[in-house]
């Protein structure tokens, strides 16, 4: 079914916005955050005005309340990504979620399904966000384990040429990204996960373009751990999402230590309780678990199926007409298959930076810069690119003004004389 | 504030033609400063002693004002005594730091006024002192100020 | 200044709900978590209707809006604490905060001053809640260092007497409560900065139950470091702060990696910029931050000074009510010498559990329980405690309730016959 | 819901005169378990076989709901068989879970269906089921369901 978009902005009062010289403000910065439709902004109102408490700790109504509200958003998460409410634990962003799982890893004893060592190795790719990088690099130095990584092939998705020598007995942890949030390739999961399970690696998915951009069942994609931030998928700030399995959370270490996650506690020693417990040391982000669960049912209500092919239409669309500008060339797959609606390009003689400002004068809203990932930067010898990404409130009119934007700086920047 | 009055003809102007924008060899000192949050790089060597700022060159790739802002840089302290250029730095810090406020000393910044109105987008403040930076970290490393 | 209460209470939208068959909401839970004035739930729901957009990244307007909003709430709680805005770090909570420092502790090399082994004390205290208790117990674990800790009095209070031999030349780190959440006792903080300093242990502050409460200078305490959670505060859920010293932030490993906290990546390591950028990695709870900054201008408008005689008083009337009920044992302090109004009790012949729901029938919201102090509990041979908190929307009426309360639930319990 | 219904009179009177509140010796299986949320515990011994619960008793601290549960739990299993025994548990779980909307089977729970109210408080729910959720343990430690 197709979306309705003009529906869907009206719901987005932000999108209601004049930015500079009142021009009407067209977002086209989803992968960094995305926008939040009413209905999420006035759920987390409600939560403070009626139903704030301590979860998991009063005796009173408003705790109990607040409880099944925080519960509740649990079930609905987990229903969005076909998991177990007790396999879904709510952090603040994908980031901790990363570092959670790097950490408790490195929590992990010797003997434990977890334990790295000398002879371990750790798979990354050239494509990760930092978020998905350094956690790893950092474990590995930790426990002496080492970081191998998928380079990338001229389309900017991962090269999977090597995947036979790359995902080996040592392979004890596979983290890769699902969308790229440089290039919009989606990687080839079922190639890594079948491997991955040959060798018994884990493997651990970073959702963040994934995620609020279709239909997504962890079970079916077979993948061990799965992270993504809410602030990107409509959802509030400030609250993220890691989920695992539970046989294998039942085994793994926690991360955070104090309130509400233990079973006994001495001056000298506790025992932890299970998932998702364990995992949520502390009173946590109440109202933004709240607004997420908001969020997702906002998602599915519109369907992820209709999201996503709204989103490879608009994607399609902006490749013809990107593809028409001179002097433009768009970093990452030149098609849509496999590819998300996060559309990076470079035009020649115009700075990413000068470009983005040169937008933004025209109320048009892109990110410019190494997008977190320096390091393929650095392997495209690029410094920096600029990236349109859409999402459910974007259409067609949106991506004409980015083009009639670029076509303009062009003006700008490349008249003659200068 | 539109496009032509941050981007004035003389920043586009140094960002196409960039003054001193070739590293001199054997240089009294090499820094390398870096925009963590956009990626742009900046190579400075300087040659001088606490009387003269002998040889300012640089090297870098970047968006046009941290270019343009470099190259006018190098010209405005090539030749100064390190106070002078200390205190040029401070005027040109003091216009950025304006929020659109300054139009800066014409006197001690001569071109560098074309800048006064990046001072008005927080996020183009930093591309606008890269080069700075680097002039400040490289004097304080030469012991000049 | 005598706060104004109903116009205080007025502010807070959830104390004009009713509860359990039609009573109005008498909230004396705050110890847990605090409710939200209407300041800072539109503050919330206003960042994300006009302003929301990734910090520190787009070079759009929005974005700028945002990184202004999030600068600026950062310039507020450095205000609010008398510390330096790039020494406030933001988290999620207390919690992530005491757990980040023993984790950037734990990160720090052979050679810093943060290095831990085998000849190294960590003194913490009897009163600690779990969150200031199991990090340190586990940094202990994995650094060889041993845990130690200071004892309690009959008052619930910690017990000085062998401050000399605990605070030694081995302890390297003293992480202490400055207000216990259950016996409302206020540390004697210059006795420790004191003697800290003798020795050169660093000093960490879980302020949960003081900094929302009394006005408090981190220069003028003379402490390293300090934790508070926002919605403890008047502020949204997922915000917490984390205050340090700039030279030692400047020495002090990050934590969580990613995004945003970089100066330099490739694909086997990365240098990390300095504070507060080093420890925040990946998109912040920006609307948190910016409800927080709300919250605290809003308690500071009404004057912390203020805030806190009135607790006094409150804490003051309270005990005088609570000596006269029969039966009744107040566990800490029985006068308002360095004491806030957290008050914990016990009724013979009640189990704390059986009064919470009591009072719940009538409105009264308290908490029960071991309030995330189990070893404390154990120490005084308790299982349970009922707790009342107080805070600046509470008013002497709101103390006759609970006093009510209590006598009924007496007659329901230990009615003749039962 | 009001206190009264609640806390029923025989709930209140298993709380101040509990039943089988002496931990026997040599018991087949003795297993602790504590609500960590308020630390309530209970230690449960059991003794039986395949055939038959022989021996159901208990220590606890805890508030009124937990120990009169586990009161009225240890009462009604004792001398039943293991399958007996699961399915009176079954059925005051069920209860349990209602929400409110269960009156519990007289016949199977007997005294047991006095807590159908606390299934209408959440945060209580916990206390009713300690003592019952010990059983289970030990029914499975022992090799019994
Ligand atoms: C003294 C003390 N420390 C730490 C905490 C933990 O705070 P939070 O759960 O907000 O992280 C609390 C509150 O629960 C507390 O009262
Ligand atoms: C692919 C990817 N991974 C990780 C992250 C980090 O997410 P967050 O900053 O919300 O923790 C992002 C977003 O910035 C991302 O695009």
């Amino acid at each position: 079914m197709p979306l309705d978009v003009s529906t869907i902005k009206a719901d987005f009062p932000i999108l209601q916005r004049k930015v500079r010289h009142d021009n009407p403000l067209i977002y086209l910065d989803s992968g960094a955050t995305s926008q939040k439709p009413i209905q999420v902004i006035d759920a987390v109102s409600n939560f403070y005005k009626n139903h704030n408490s301590a979860v998991h700790r009063g005796a009173h109504l408003i705790a109990e309340e607040a409880t099944d509200a925080y519960e509740g958003a649990r079930e609905k998460v987990a229903k969005f990504i076909d998991g177990d409410p007790d396999e879904v634990i709510f952090t603040k962003s994908a980031t901790e979620s990363l570092n959670a799982l790097a950490y408790s890893i490195g929590n992990a004893a010797k003997g434990s399904p977890f334990y790295l060592d000398e002879n371990s190795e750790i798979l990354v790719s050239e494509l990760e966000h930092h978020a998905n990088l350094i956690p790893w690099q950092e474990l590995a130095k930790r426990t002496g384990a080492k970081l191998t990584w998928f380079e990338i092939d001229e389309d900017v998705r991962l090269d999977y040429s090597n995947i036979d020598q790359l995902i080996n007995k040592k392979t004890k942890i596979i983290a890769i990204t699902h969308q790229s949030n440089v290039s919009g390739a989606i990687t080839d999961l079922p190639a890594i996960v079948e491997r991955a399970k040959v060798v018994g690696a884990l493997t651990i998915l970073d959702a963040c373009q994934s995620a609020p951009h279709m239909d997504i069942s962890v079970k079916k994609l077979g993948i061990d751990f799965y992270a993504f931030s809410g602030h990107k998928a409509v959802g509030p700030t400030g609250i993220g999402i890691l989920w695992g399995r539970t046989e294998l959370l039942d085994q793994l270490p926690p991360f955070l230590y104090g309130g509400s996650m233990v079973t006994s506690v001495t001056m000298t020693g506790a025992t932890f309780a299970k998932s998702p417990r364990k995992f949520e040391a502390g009173v946590p982000n109440m109202a933004g678990a709240v607004g997420l669960g908001v969020a997702l049912d906002y998602l599915s209500d519109i369907g992820m199926e209709n999201i996503h092919n709204h989103e490879i239409a608009l994607t399609q669309y902006s490749l013809e007409k990107l593809a028409q500008v001179e002097g433009l060339t768009v970093i990452g797959p030149k098609n849509v298959e496999m590819r998300g609606a996060v559309l990076s390009f470079t035009v020649d003689g115009i700075h990413p930076h000068d470009l983005g400002q040169a937008l933004d004068e025209n109320g048009i809203a892109v990110r410019t810069g190494h997008h977190c990932a320096w390091p393929l930067m650095k392997k495209m010898k690029l410094v920096a690119t600029t990236r349109a990404s859409l999402y459910l409130y974007n259409d067609f009119t949106d991506v004409d003004h980015l083009i009639t934007g670029i076509e303009s700086a062009k003006k700008f920047f490349l008249k003659s004389g200068r | 504030m539109n496009l032509e009055s941050l981007y004035q003809d003389l920043i586009l102007d140094h960002y196409k033609n960039p003054l001193n924008k070739k590293l001199a060899e054997n240089p009294g000192i090499s820094v390398h400063h870096v925009n963590p949050s956009c990626g742009d790089e900046v190579t400075l060597h300087l040659t001088g002693d606490r009387s003269e700022l002998k040889s300012v060159t640089w090297d870098g790739v970047g968006c046009s004002i941290s270019q343009a802002s470099t190259s006018v840089m190098s010209d405005l302290v090539q030749g100064k005594s390190p106070a002078q250029a200390e205190s040029i730095l401070n005027s040109f810090m003091e216009m950025m730091q304006s929020k659109g406020g300054s139009q800066g000393d014409l006197e001690l910044l001569g071109d560098g006024v074309a800048f006064s109105g990046v001072s008005k987008f927080p996020a183009r403040i930093k591309c606008a002192l890269l080069g700075w930076m680097a002039l400040k970290d490289a004097m304080v490393q030469l012991d000049l100020i």
